[in-house]
């Protein structure tokens, strides 16, 4: 149980982050941040007590394996994480191009 | 089995015109029209499909669900690829023109097929981490699309729309880990099946309003809809109208639908919130749009107020309700991208989308004029076309309902809408024409076509209550309505 | 990366010019044996890219892009992506998109064994190594060209 | 013990990279997390996972070091806004309070149901050939993903591609 709560706290951390923080790279780590706690979460519901890696030996036969599962499923949203941070850190470095600066505050054409 | 078709199609598109589009001169045109084309008649196909059979379950890889992915084919499906690929075909229509006027249109298609690929993924599966992953798909090639013109403001937009929807895709994986972990499987119907065996708790409330946080940001409802306003004007018109019109729909309504009424079962105070926040989305939306100038963004608030409508007659439940809903999100898709259609003809003839220094375009712009007429009425519910009838019969539900007091706030809401689609017509299209606009020209041929294709499809849509097209409609209500039904359907066909 | 014209100091370069190819082969390694031990064409193909960063960061821009220039990154990942499809599609013989469709699935624990994953995996690493490096190529050219100083 | 011990690393590393001034400092921080979850996928018996967040925390992190460095930023302050920080917190508290609740009704750590994943585990060598289960998971039970997953990289790649056009539009010579 405590390893969830951590890793929901984890999650939390990087939620505040992205709402309160006003500069784009933090969001842009606050994302990261995000994504990591959602990926452990995964990771740990597949976890079992005293199991070992979902992979076969050629010597012995392995009956306990972790929920390989979870660990598929987090492999592709590595990659998604990935694609998103660098999209996001290209539409960064344009936006400090246009702006000369990382501050939301001062980039402000748009008011929405 | 056409099933991977409205995957393989898009996906295969876009892979040929990143490789091929720089070299051969209006390659990318052709094949992205070919593709849209074939997947609108796959589309078309897909209706008799599921009058026959009911449900079609198609087993990727040849596994059985739950150890594989399967896509499912029943009458929501059918109707909402209809819809997207429907408008898709258009939008790649007008774009052949459209986009001569940005650089690099090869990496513009290879976008869209993109973006349309995830959409019709998300629509086809029936596994909930292979939606995630579509949704993916749509949302990264959405977030590249609307900073295509990269100018300062669409990277800004882009910017602040990558965010909230990165943050809205979280919480949904979030709620699929949550959902994993509690069912142990994946497959949306058996997840359903596993829900049902539970004891109710607080778990699948939690979970729901993790997917309500995700899938309502991207639907943009009112709490969460300050990117919309900036994205949607941001992007060029073509996608302006994929968004506004389809995109919003399939990755906040297609998939808020299939999560809380196929698989988790919702609790009434959830769909008492739906009516909440779709009753407060209705008039914000409105108020905000009215005071806009740009008209791009009159439109943008103005979809906020007509999803408004789409959540709130979800939230009610009842059939008639179901069936005003889809009904309204159809012609919604229809009118709204015919509308931004409009607006980006209106920008390519005169450089500029500031209501008050347009006017008098009615002259030199007849075919935009008078579909954007259509289009206008439409959207505030002028009978006969097809907007009037979604709204009345969303109303309609809503009183038998009991809900006295949002059924006046639809009408009221509906009347604003008029006020502001008046506002659009009079400043752009009636009065005295600009000195400096006096010698623009009407859009190429292929822009208009798509125009008029739209225009017509506004007028002739109320045709869908009739009993000869009503199954294509009512088909789509059956799954909804069915509810639980849906796993037992889904397993039934898989044997 | 003061000037990535010119690359880094001689120690860096030399250490680099002993490593990248060990690191290029570790990922190779790592593609070709992803259906037997961790790793797979996604990590496989993200170390291939490594290795070309590596060569551009240590020895500057000119160098890493005569090796694989930028439209040829973007050609070869296109081509993983189709490769990948293509064999997608191929499940089709078996009468499935996505059929691993090798009927004799080879020997257990044998490098030529279990079908259509090898295979996936090489297409995945091309399209990946090639994606990534595109990626960052782009973002490194962005900069001489776009920023004043 | 030691996985506790490693989240709450992520956790300290996660508010140091949040709060701290310095941008650099503030990327390298996240770079901790990263690695720390690296180890946390070793600990949790899933070597694949492991090898790929080593090597994409390395990547993510020269992109972010790319976008960082040579630009000569003033030190981060916000605090102006109280109100809002004060609401955003609750919300967040709300958040995991109801989070607490609802895990408790998960099955308890280290006893997961695997219902779908006991049939991998018995017939995926059978079924595929791969000894590796995920591999035998990603490539083939669950391929369709995975064409999904290298769409994503491909749609990634194409949008920066897209991004840093230096001209977007193609300006009228009329205006």
């Amino acid at each position: 149980m405590s390893e969830y709560i951590l890793c929901f706290v984890l999650f939390c951390i990087g939620l505040y982050c992205v709402l309160r923080k006003r500069n784009i790279i933090k969001i842009i780590i606050g994302l990261g941040i995000i994504e990591y706690a959602v990926n452990l979460f995964f990771v740990l519901i597949g976890y079992r007590t005293h199991g070992r890696a979902p992979i076969l030996a050629k010597d012995r036969v392995v009956s306990n394996m972790v929920d390989p599962i979870p660990q598929a499923l987090v492999l592709t949203s590595i990659v998604i994480g990935l694609a998103v941070t660098a999209l996001i850190v290209a539409i960064a470095i344009r936006i400090y191009e246009k702006y000369g600066t990382f501050d939301i505050t001062k980039i402000r054409r748009l008011k929405g | 089995m056409i099933l991977p078709f409205f995957v393989i199609i898009p996906l295969g598109t876009a892979f040929l015109i990143s490789l091929l589009g720089k070299k051969i001169k209006n390659f990318s045109d052709l094949l992205a029209n070919l593709g849209t084309l074939s997947l609108l008649i796959l589309s078309l196909y897909s209706i008799p499909l599921v009058a026959t059979h009911k449900i079609l379950v198609y087993k990727v890889g040849g596994w059985i669900p739950p150890i594989g992915i399967c896509m499912v084919l029943d009458g929501l499906t059918s109707f909402m690829l209809v819809t997207v690929n429907l408008v898709s075909f258009l939008v790649t229509l007008y774009s052949v023109n459209y986009m001569e006027r940005y650089t690099d249109k090869y990496r513009f298609y290879t976008l869209f097929m993109l973006m349309l690929a995830g959409m019709n993924g998300i629509i086809i599966t029936g596994d909930l981490f292979n939606l995630f992953v579509f949704l993916e798909i749509a949302s990264i090639a959405s977030y590249a699309l609307v900073a295509f013109g990269t100018e300062a403001e669409e990277l800004e937009a882009s910017f602040k729309y990558a965010v909230m929807g990165s943050v809205a895709s979280s919480f949904v994986l979030l709620g699929i880990a949550l959902l994993y972990g509690y069912t142990s499987t994946l497959n949306m119907a058996d997840i359903a099946l596993s829900l049902s065996s539970k004891p109710a708790g607080m778990m699948v409330s939690f979970v729901a309003v993790l997917f309500l946080a995700g899938f309502g940001l991207k639907t943009a409802l009112v709490p969460f809809h300050a990117w919309l306003p900036d994205a949607h004007p941001s992007a060029p018109a073509p996608i302006s109208a994929m968004l506004s019109g389809v995109f919003i729909k399939t990755l906040g309504v297609y998939a808020l639908c299939r999560v809380f009424f196929n698989i988790l079962t919702v609790s009434s105070q959830l769909l008492f919130v739906l009516i909440v926040l779709g009753m407060i989305s209705m008039v914000v939306g409105a108020f905000l749009a009215i005071a806009q100038d740009d008209i791009k963004r009159m439109f943008a608030y103005s979809s906020i107020s007509q999803i408004g409508y789409i959540i709130f007659a979800l939230g009610i439940g009842t059939p008639l309700a179901f069936f005003g809903a889809l009904f309204h999100l159809f012609n919604h898709a229809v009118f709204k991208s015919l509308l931004f259609l409009n607006s980006g003809a209106i920008e390519y003839s005169t450089n500029t989308r500031n209501l008050k220094r347009l006017g008098g375009l009615n002259r030199s712009l007849p075919v935009t004029g008078y579909t954007s007429l259509l289009g206008s009425m439409a959207i505030s519910g002028i009978p006969p076309l097809g907007g009037f009838w979604s709204k009345l019969i969303i109303i309609i539900a809503a009183i038998q309902a009991g809900y006295f007091v949002s059924a006046t706030v639809a009408i009221l809401v509906s009347i604003l809408t008029l006020a502001y689609y008046l506002k659009f017509l009079k400043f752009t299209f009636s009065g005295k024409i600009n000195e400096a606009k006096q010698n623009i020209r009407e859009v190429p041929g292929l822009m208009k076509l798509s125009m008029i294709f739209l225009g017509i499809i506004c007028v002739i849509s109320g045709l869908l209550i009739v009993p000869l097209f009503k199954p294509f409609l009512q088909s789509a209500v059956n799954v909804l309505l069915q509810g639980q039904g849906y796993k037992d359907l889904v397993f039934g066909a898989i044997k | 990366m003061k000037n990535p014209e010119k690359g880094m100091t001689l120690i860096v370069k030399t250490i680099t010019r002993l490593t990248v190819g060990l690191i290029l082969l570790y990922g190779i390694y790592i593609v070709l044996h992803g259906h037997l031990s961790p790793g797979g064409g996604f990590a496989g193909g993200v170390i291939i890219a490594l290795s070309f960063i590596h060569l551009m960061l240590a020895f500057g821009k000119e160098v890493a892009l005569k090796k694989l220039s930028q439209a040829k990154a973007s050609i070869l990942e296109s081509l993983g992506a189709i490769m990948f499809l293509t064999i997608a599609l191929l499940g089709f013989l078996g009468g499935y998109f996505f059929f691993n469709f090798f009927l004799h699935k080879g020997k257990p624990f044998a490098l030529f064994s279990a079908g259509i994953i090898p295979l996936c995996n090489i297409a995945i690493s091309l399209k990946v190594g090639a994606g990534l490096f595109a990626i960052f190529a782009v973002l490194i050219l962005f900069k001489g060209a776009g920023e004043k100083e | 013990m030691e996985l506790q011990l490693l989240l709450l690393f992520m956790v300290f590393s996660a508010v140091v990279a949040v709060q701290i001034e310095d941008l650099l400092s503030s990327v390298i921080a996240v770079g901790a997390v990263g690695l720390g979850l690296s180890m946390a996928f070793l600990i949790l018996k899933a070597p694949d996972l492991a090898i790929t967040q080593l090597v994409v925390e390395i990547l993510c992190l020269i992109i972010l070091i790319r976008a960082t460095i040579n630009k000569d930023l003033p030190l981060i302050r916000d605090g102006r806004w109280l109100f809002n920080t004060v609401s955003t917190l609750l919300f967040i508290a709300s958040l995991l309070i109801f989070a607490y609740f609802a895990l408790k009704e998960m099955p308890s750590f280290g006893q997961p149901t695997m219902r779908v994943a006991q049939e991998y585990i018995a017939k995926g060598l059978e079924k595929t050939g791969a000894t590796n289960i995920v591999a035998a998971i990603i490539l083939d039970f669950r391929g369709y993903d995975t064409l999904g997953e290298a769409t994503i990289l491909f749609t990634a790649v194409m949008g920066v591609l897209a991004i840093v056009r230096r001209i977007g539009r193609i300006k009228n010579e009329k205006s």
